[in-house]
């Protein structure tokens, strides 16, 4: 959308395409009046960067929307404020995000080693952990079982939500035509998001309890109480997604005497997907990182297990918490933080696959460009 | 690989003990546990032991519902789970088994100072927010020659219901009850003020860095933070391994219960020359009777195991727990070795 | 093989809001009929009727019969879909698949029925129908481009090249011209005209020109003021609908100077 | 004479039937799921409700023991959406329609970097990053604004205070509101876009005419979806907040949330305490409902101008 | 008030490929001009590049100059905001914003520069441009129901309305009665006579009759193959392009019997 404005000398004539412009360096010296303003009134307060990058920014907004105010009008002035919010919104955004970034590295990084990759933490005691102390020698213990346990009771749960989330918006967008039944799952999809995760985890444990006897924990029961999570994020993104379908789609499918599940499988769903991507992806992030039903429907171990459906199942967040809430040597807290942290790292590198793959889908399937 | 250590595979070890036992409970002995289990899995090949770090309250529920074999628990069973206990345990019930001690430290961050002397009320008035500055007379009048700073106290608890607030809280009314008039419970009384954060790591982690800062946390997790010697008696008792089985063994067994329990009721304000009375007992949860001989042999051998001298000696080394001492672990074998199974 | 389409008192109605009132026409088989009438008058409600495109819109219903062949189209146990793929249907906007490429825009009647066709069938089939809508040359070395970076007349082309690549019996087009070139108009006049032999063509228009060029029967349609549903006023040779037409309102409409 | 309208039709018809059976049942498993879950915490809950009020938590009945958290709930959430809310919808248009092309895909990937961090590492960075940075600030804020009771000093020496808690939600739920607005940003009909530049709108007037309209339920199921999480976080909650009694201060320690004080209570809990925590889930299962309700009549009051077509 | 338009040696872009070359052409003020052309010889692209909407597209671009008056719309420092608010269009789809009523349709645009128009004065402009657009009799009824339940020739009007109610100095249509009754676009032909009286009026059309209607100026586009840029073959009065045409193309395709 931009092809013009470099910094131009000031028009020779008056002309009605350019009055009442700015010129290009105007909002550079704005801002530069702005960052000088800043570091007075931080210094004020006592200089610190973050108060100077925080007053700089307001009063850059500020005089932004006057001096475009008061020479380019009104319209513009707000055209200027709201770009500049949008600008100062993604930069704020991304304060805490390189702010988490940065620690789960510096603190990840050093523990990310191919140890931690190929080993468990079966037969690790708080012994092991003080002589590593002592000796200084490199932690050893890692986190293949909780590697196991996610990639298993995530994709379990994947497998069980996606499709009925898909489905059910589908219901909801190209079937159901409002009726009781719509309102009623609409409803409980409403009321599931706020769901808190431990009583996922809670309802899950006792549901199995009931069937398979007290005390069934496997990772199964765990990818159920994930897919209660993870279904309203399924649902309600993938309906908004359908929903914004242009009906002239549907309407050139029909035509052509397509069926109309044929026209949702071939025409909508595909036309709508890097949102539906998006969605999955973010209802799977949503659950990975849970840490309070696993406990109560996986359990926890050290020791590596294959089989969600049998015996209990460490996941990396499990790992995480018990990590850092329950060092495995009270003592000697270190190589169990340094463990978490790589841990995290791992669960990040991840989810950023996953946004790769889901992308890549989307690219795939996607509405080409043009007009 | 699930051999991180690279220790050798078990050699086999006791042939007739093998299968898995599942246990839930305590997070406080999770450590000790953790050292239990991987001596145990050392010695017996065919044996698989897992314990969720659930949480007392969780485990005991768990176990009373039948989910695990035993459960880890900073309390005893109280009277109606006792009588739950029957349900799943046969008409002998359960029992319960202290097999992890550990002193709870009175902690805190001042800067240059790392010990200080203080008697149970002025401990409860710091903690109630009675006093709130370091250099309040209460506390330098018990300590002579230390300079103590104009700093605020800021009071840091457990967030979570927790064994250690529970055992902490039950002290303070017992050693000062005219200060601290709450009953001993596993979460802090609401209305005071004062920080908190979740588990051992987090009071220790936010004490360690707020100046001026006191907590209470499991001792073998303070690290370098200064500690309180508690007045027992006449004298100040700092908190050791030996003064804290010194109190265990000062306790007195709780009425009314079988012949194989061995619930114990602390004696908080004992004044017992050497004693540190502020101590968690952990304790497993077993039932008198299994229902099959393999379940029964490998909660014996496990529990065997756990209060051998071998295994406290590893949960020490580990966990930082105190030993239990002879004495206990005599009533402790027999109890054990009476488990059967069902007829 | 094509067929005849004989309607009967058709009332078309948008929720209670009652469109087009009292149709009664019989469409003859291989042959081209034109709908005129003035904007608004229920031309696009009424042919949608045709095929049961009007009942996909939430709300919208008919009553009466249209029969094709003498079967009723509305009949109880008529599947829609097998109405659907006996009679085409193009659209007054043009509305390519923006997921899909040009060849595949084309085949889609075919492809997303799951039918089986071979590479070079396919080919086939997407040459002849391209060429049939006047779109090959411009298209033939851009098959695997999307079809929507084309131009408004040459997304309108595409479309009617998917339409005619089903091979329905009866054709129905909504204004297919309107955004078109002569020259692209020329060759869909072209095309209807072939089809007619096969087919049963049925075009909306507007321009008058068009509908005496290419149709054998008109129909003219209005509407009495906002609100009022839409009428068949007149229905007859195309020839005596723009020469000597029977009703008043008819011969003011094709009397004006446009087109 | 055989009907070719009829016949012929069934086997197509068949993969329409099972289709559109397999979507009604997926949407009927999913009302039994809930069903389900929603029996489970009514059976679950009810001792809470019945039990001798002097026995509940608090020794005065369950509201009197669920109010000051449902409140501190509440407030939390609140304090997550009003910063994720404008900054998540700011972010996504400026993926869709202020970024150059070819960074806004990568930027995207970005943001939804902070879907992909565990809670538990949430909480960690909260404590240990967030919280002693807003130190300072909540002592300024204690001292210029005291006087604004949500800044009543003196102000928390941790930082582990509600403001922090609900800065903390803001960051997780922000990919949320993002990821799903700005797909939504991004299918607005160019025609519509067009037609708004072409009168001479300015891209912020342009947002607005065509933009917004047209993602207004959309958005509004991203921020409800947020806000879902919002309520229902415990872990991050649970290891940020120093919770307590409830405070109006959010610079001080204190009220606590819902979600966090079933996990911090739920390992040590049995019999009544069990009870009332899940009914404290329960309540939290109302407070989801009624929020969505409004939600849902708030678009539904537009629902004739809607944006397909 | 209506301005000159001059194009010089204008080339346009969609990313890499060259659409349109070399376009040289001046238009007069207070004249009806149009553009033919087969489909996809860049009639529309180079339309749009007349008021900087071609840029809003990904990877478009122009080069050369096209000057208002003297005042070049791409030169530096200039607001393609404030050339668009002078330089009104029409597109070839209607395109009325789905969420807003027909009435707030009319007055979007107006909206923009003055928030403050008093009710009666924006009622008696709705009512104005609607007439204008020859829409007023049909929606006067329901002003508050949304722009987008109107059939396709009346959201065409409706677009048409919106446009002239800013009072643009100059107004672009794309195509803008190829969706239009003949009694519409008698409607939009008096119009744009009327608007030449007061605008600089250019207009695409696909139907050389109204071309030759309307227009006092035409360009006939052309383009050599697919792949191949559109050019502009000649420029001249309305009437030597449709009786004495210099090129033989012109000649060609205005002689078709079509339209
Ligand atoms: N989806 C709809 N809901 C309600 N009313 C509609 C809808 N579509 C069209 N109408 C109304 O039905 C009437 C007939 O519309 P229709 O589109 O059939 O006109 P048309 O003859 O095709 O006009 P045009 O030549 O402009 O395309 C009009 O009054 C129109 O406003
Ligand atoms: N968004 C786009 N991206 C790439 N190429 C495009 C795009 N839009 C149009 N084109 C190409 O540019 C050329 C000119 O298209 P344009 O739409 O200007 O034609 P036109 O003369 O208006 O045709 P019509 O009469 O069919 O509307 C065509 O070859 C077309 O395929
Ligand atoms: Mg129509
Ligand atoms: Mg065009
Ligand atoms: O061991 P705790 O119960 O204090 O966590």
């Amino acid at each position: 959308m931009t092809t013009t404005t470099p910094p131009a000398p000031a028009p020779v004539k008056r002309s009605t395409l350019t009055k009442n412009q700015l010129p290009g360096w105007a909002m550079w010296a704005v801002l530069a009046g702005s960052l000088i303003l800043g570091a007075a009134l931080s210094s004020l307060i006592g200089f610190h960067i973050a108060t100077w990058a925080l007053f700089s920014a307001l009063i850059y907004v500020a005089a932004g929307y006057f001096v475009t105010l008061s020479v380019e009008g009104a319209r513009k002035a707000k055209d200027r404020f709201a770009t500049n919010l949008v600008y100062a919104a993604f930069i704020v955004a991304l304060l805490p995000l390189v702010s988490v970034i940065v620690t789960v590295l510096a603190k990840g990084i050093p523990g990310l080693t191919p140890h931690l990759l190929y080993y468990s933490m079966n037969g690790m005691t708080g012994t092991v952990d003080n002589e590593t102390v002592a000796n200084g020698t490199p932690v050893i213990g890692g986190v293949y079982h909780g590697i196991v346990g996610t990639l298993l009771i995530t994709t379990w749960a994947t497998i069980i939500s996606v499709p009925i989330g898909l489905l059910t918006a589908v219901y909801l967008v190209e079937y159901s035509k409002g009726g009781t039944l719509a309102r009623a799952i609409t409803f409980f999809v409403d009321v599931m998001t706020g769901i808190p995760s431990i009583v996922a985890g809670l309802f899950a444990a006792a549901f199995f309890g009931l069937v398979f006897g007290p005390g069934t924990r496997t990772g199964f029961v765990a990818a159920v109480a994930l897919s209660v999570l993870m279904i309203p994020v399924v649902v309600r993104s993938t309906e908004e997604m359908l929903k914004i379908v242009p009906n002239e789609l549907r309407e050139a499918s029909y035509a052509l005497g397509v069926r109309k599940w044929r026209t949702i499988l071939k025409v909508v769903v595909p036309t709508a997907i890097s949102g539906i991507a998006s969605g999955v992806t973010l209802a799977i992030a949503r659950v990975i990182g849970e840490t309070a039903p696993l406990l109560v429907t996986a359990g926890f171990v050290n020791s590596i297990n294959w089989n969600v459906f049998g015996g209990w199942m460490a996941t990396l967040p499990t790992f995480i918490y018990r990590q850092l809430m329950n060092p495995t040597s009270p003592t000697n807290t270190d190589p169990s933080a340094q463990r978490a942290w790589a841990a995290a790292l791992i669960l990040i590198i991840f989810v950023m696959l996953l946004n790769l793959v889901a992308r890549l889908i989307a690219r795939i399937f996607a509405p080409k460009s043009g007009r | 690989s699930d051999n991180p250590t690279g220790s050798p595979e078990a050699a086999g070890g006791d042939a007739a003990v093998s299968g898995t036992l599942s246990g839930a409970g305590a997070s406080s002995q999770d450590a000790a546990m953790q050292a239990w289990i991987a001596g145990f899995s050392a010695a017996n090949s065919g044996a698989n032991v897992q314990y969720s770090p659930d949480g007392s309250g969780a485990g005991r529920d768990a176990f009373l519902a039948g989910g695990v074999q035993f459960a880890g628990s900073d309390a005893f069973l109280d009277e109606e789970e006792w009588e739950q206990a029957k349900q799943i345990c046969g008409p002998e019930g359960a029992m319960n088994i202290p097999v992890y001690v550990s002193p709870i430290a009175v902690a805190f961050n001042l800067e240059g100072v790392k010990e200080l002397n203080l008697d149970a009320e002025t401990i409860a008035k710091v903690f109630r927010g009675e006093i709130t500055k370091w250099n309040d007379e209460a506390i330098a009048s018990q300590n002579e020659g230390v300079t103590l700073p104009d700093t605020a106290i800021t009071v840091v608890h457990r967030a979570d219901e927790s064994g250690t607030t529970e055992n902490f809280t039950e002290y303070l009314h017992a050693a000062a009850a005219k200060v601290w008039t709450d009953e001993a419970d596993g979460a802090w009384p609401g209305g005071l003020g004062g920080e908190n954060a979740q588990g051992t790591s987090g009071v220790v982690s936010t004490t360690s860095s707020t100046n001026g800062a006191i907590t209470y946390a499991d001792a073998s997790a303070v690290g370098d933070l200064g500690t309180v010697k508690v007045k027992v008696g006449e004298e100040y008792v700092a908190y050791t391994p030996e003064a804290a089985a010194k109190a265990v063994d000062a306790a007195t067994p709780v009425e009314g219960r079988s012949e194989t329990d061995m619930s114990l009721q602390l004696n908080r304000d004992t004044t017992e020359s050497g004693a540190y009375p502020i101590v968690l007992v952990s304790y497993h949860i077993y039932c008198s009777s299994y229902k099959d001989q393999g379940t029964a042999n490998l909660v014996k051998a496990f529990g065997n195991y756990v209060i051998s001298e071998e295994g406290q000696n590893t949960a020490q080394e580990s966990a930082g727990s105190a030993p239990i001492s002879d004495t206990l672990r005599e009533e402790a074998k027999a109890a054990i070795d009476s488990i059967k199974v069902a007829s | 093989m094509s067929k005849r389409i004989d309607v009967k008192d058709l009332n078309v109605y948008y929720g209670d809001f009652l469109a087009v009132e009292g149709v009664n026409i019989n469409i003859d088989p291989k042959s081209v009929t034109a709908f005129i009438g003035p904007s608004g008058c229920g031309k696009s409600t009424f042919l949608r009727t045709l095929n049961r495109m009007h009942e996909v819109l939430p709300g919208a219903r008919v009553k009466g019969e249209v029969l094709l062949d003498g079967e009723d189209l509305y009949g109880p146990g008529v599947d829609p879909v097998t109405v659907r793929s006996q009679i085409g249907m193009v659209f007054q906007r043009p509305n390519p698949f923006p997921t899909m490429s040009i060849r595949d825009n084309v085949l889609a009647g075919v492809k997303l029925n799951n039918k089986r066709i071979s590479r070079s069938d396919a080919d086939d089939l997407v040459e002849k129908s391209l060429t049939g809508a006047n779109l090959w040359k411009e298209v033939k070395d851009r098959l695997d481009k999307p079809g929507s970076g084309l131009s408004g007349g040459q997304q309108q082309r595409l479309c009617i090249a998917r339409a005619i690549a089903v091979a329905p019996q009866v054709i129905l087009m909504d204004e297919p011209c309107s955004a078109l070139d002569p020259i692209s108009t020329l060759a869909i006049e072209d095309l209807i005209e072939e089809l007619k032999n096969e087919y049963t063509v049925v075009i909306v228009t507007h321009n008058m020109q068009q509908a005496a060029r290419v149709s054998d029967k008109t129909a003219f349609f209005n509407i009495a003021g906002t609100g009022k549903p839409g009428k068949l006023i007149e229905y007859s040779d195309t020839a005596v609908i723009f020469s000597n037409p029977r009703e008043k309102a008819t011969e003011d409409y094709v009397s004006g100077r446009f087109g | 004479m055989s009907n070719t309208l009829t016949e012929g039709g069934a086997k197509g018809r068949a993969g329409d039937k099972v289709f559109s059976n397999l979507t009604l049942l997926a949407g009927c498993l999913i009302l039994l799921v809930l069903f389900a879950v929603a029996v489970f915490l009514l059976v679950q809950a009810l001792p809470a409700f019945t039990a001798d009020p002097a026995k509940v938590t608090g020794g005065e009945g369950f509201w009197s023991y669920i109010w000051p958290i449902l409140i501190g709930t509440l407030v939390a959430a609140g304090i997550a959406l009003l910063i994720a809310t404008p900054i998540g919808i700011g972010v996504a248009l400026f993926i869709s329609h202020f970024a150059p092309r070819r960074l806004a895909q990568s930027l995207g990937y970005v943001v939804d970097l902070l879907a992909a961090i565990p809670s538990v590492v949430y909480g960690a960075w909260g404590v240990a990053v967030l919280a002693p940075a807003l130190v300072p600030v909540y002592e300024w804020l204690a001292a210029n604004a005291g006087w604004i009771p949500i800044f009543a000093g003196p102000a928390s020496q941790t930082g582990k205070t509600m403001l922090t808690a609900g800065i903390v939600l803001s960051v997780m739920i922000l990919p949320i509101i993002t990821s799903l607005s700005r797909e939504i940003f991004l299918q607005t009909p160019k025609l519509h876009e067009e037609a708004a530049l072409a009168m001479g709108a300015t891209r912020w007037e342009m947002i607005r005419m065509a933009v917004f309209p047209f993602a207004r339920a959309g958005v509004v199921s991203a921020v409800m979806l947020g806000l879902g999480r919002a309520l229902g976080e415990t872990m991050a909650v649970a290891l940020v907040l120093s919770g307590g009694i409830l405070t109006a201060s959010l610079i001080q320690s204190g009220n606590q949330t819902i979600a966090a004080e079933i996990a911090l209570n739920f390992p040590e809990a049995f019999g009544l305490r069990l009870a009332e925590l899940i009914a404290a889930g329960l309540v939290l299962f109302v407070i989801t409902l009624a929020v969505n309700m409004i939600a849902r009549w708030i678009i539904s009051r537009h629902k004739e101008f809607s944006g397909a077509n």
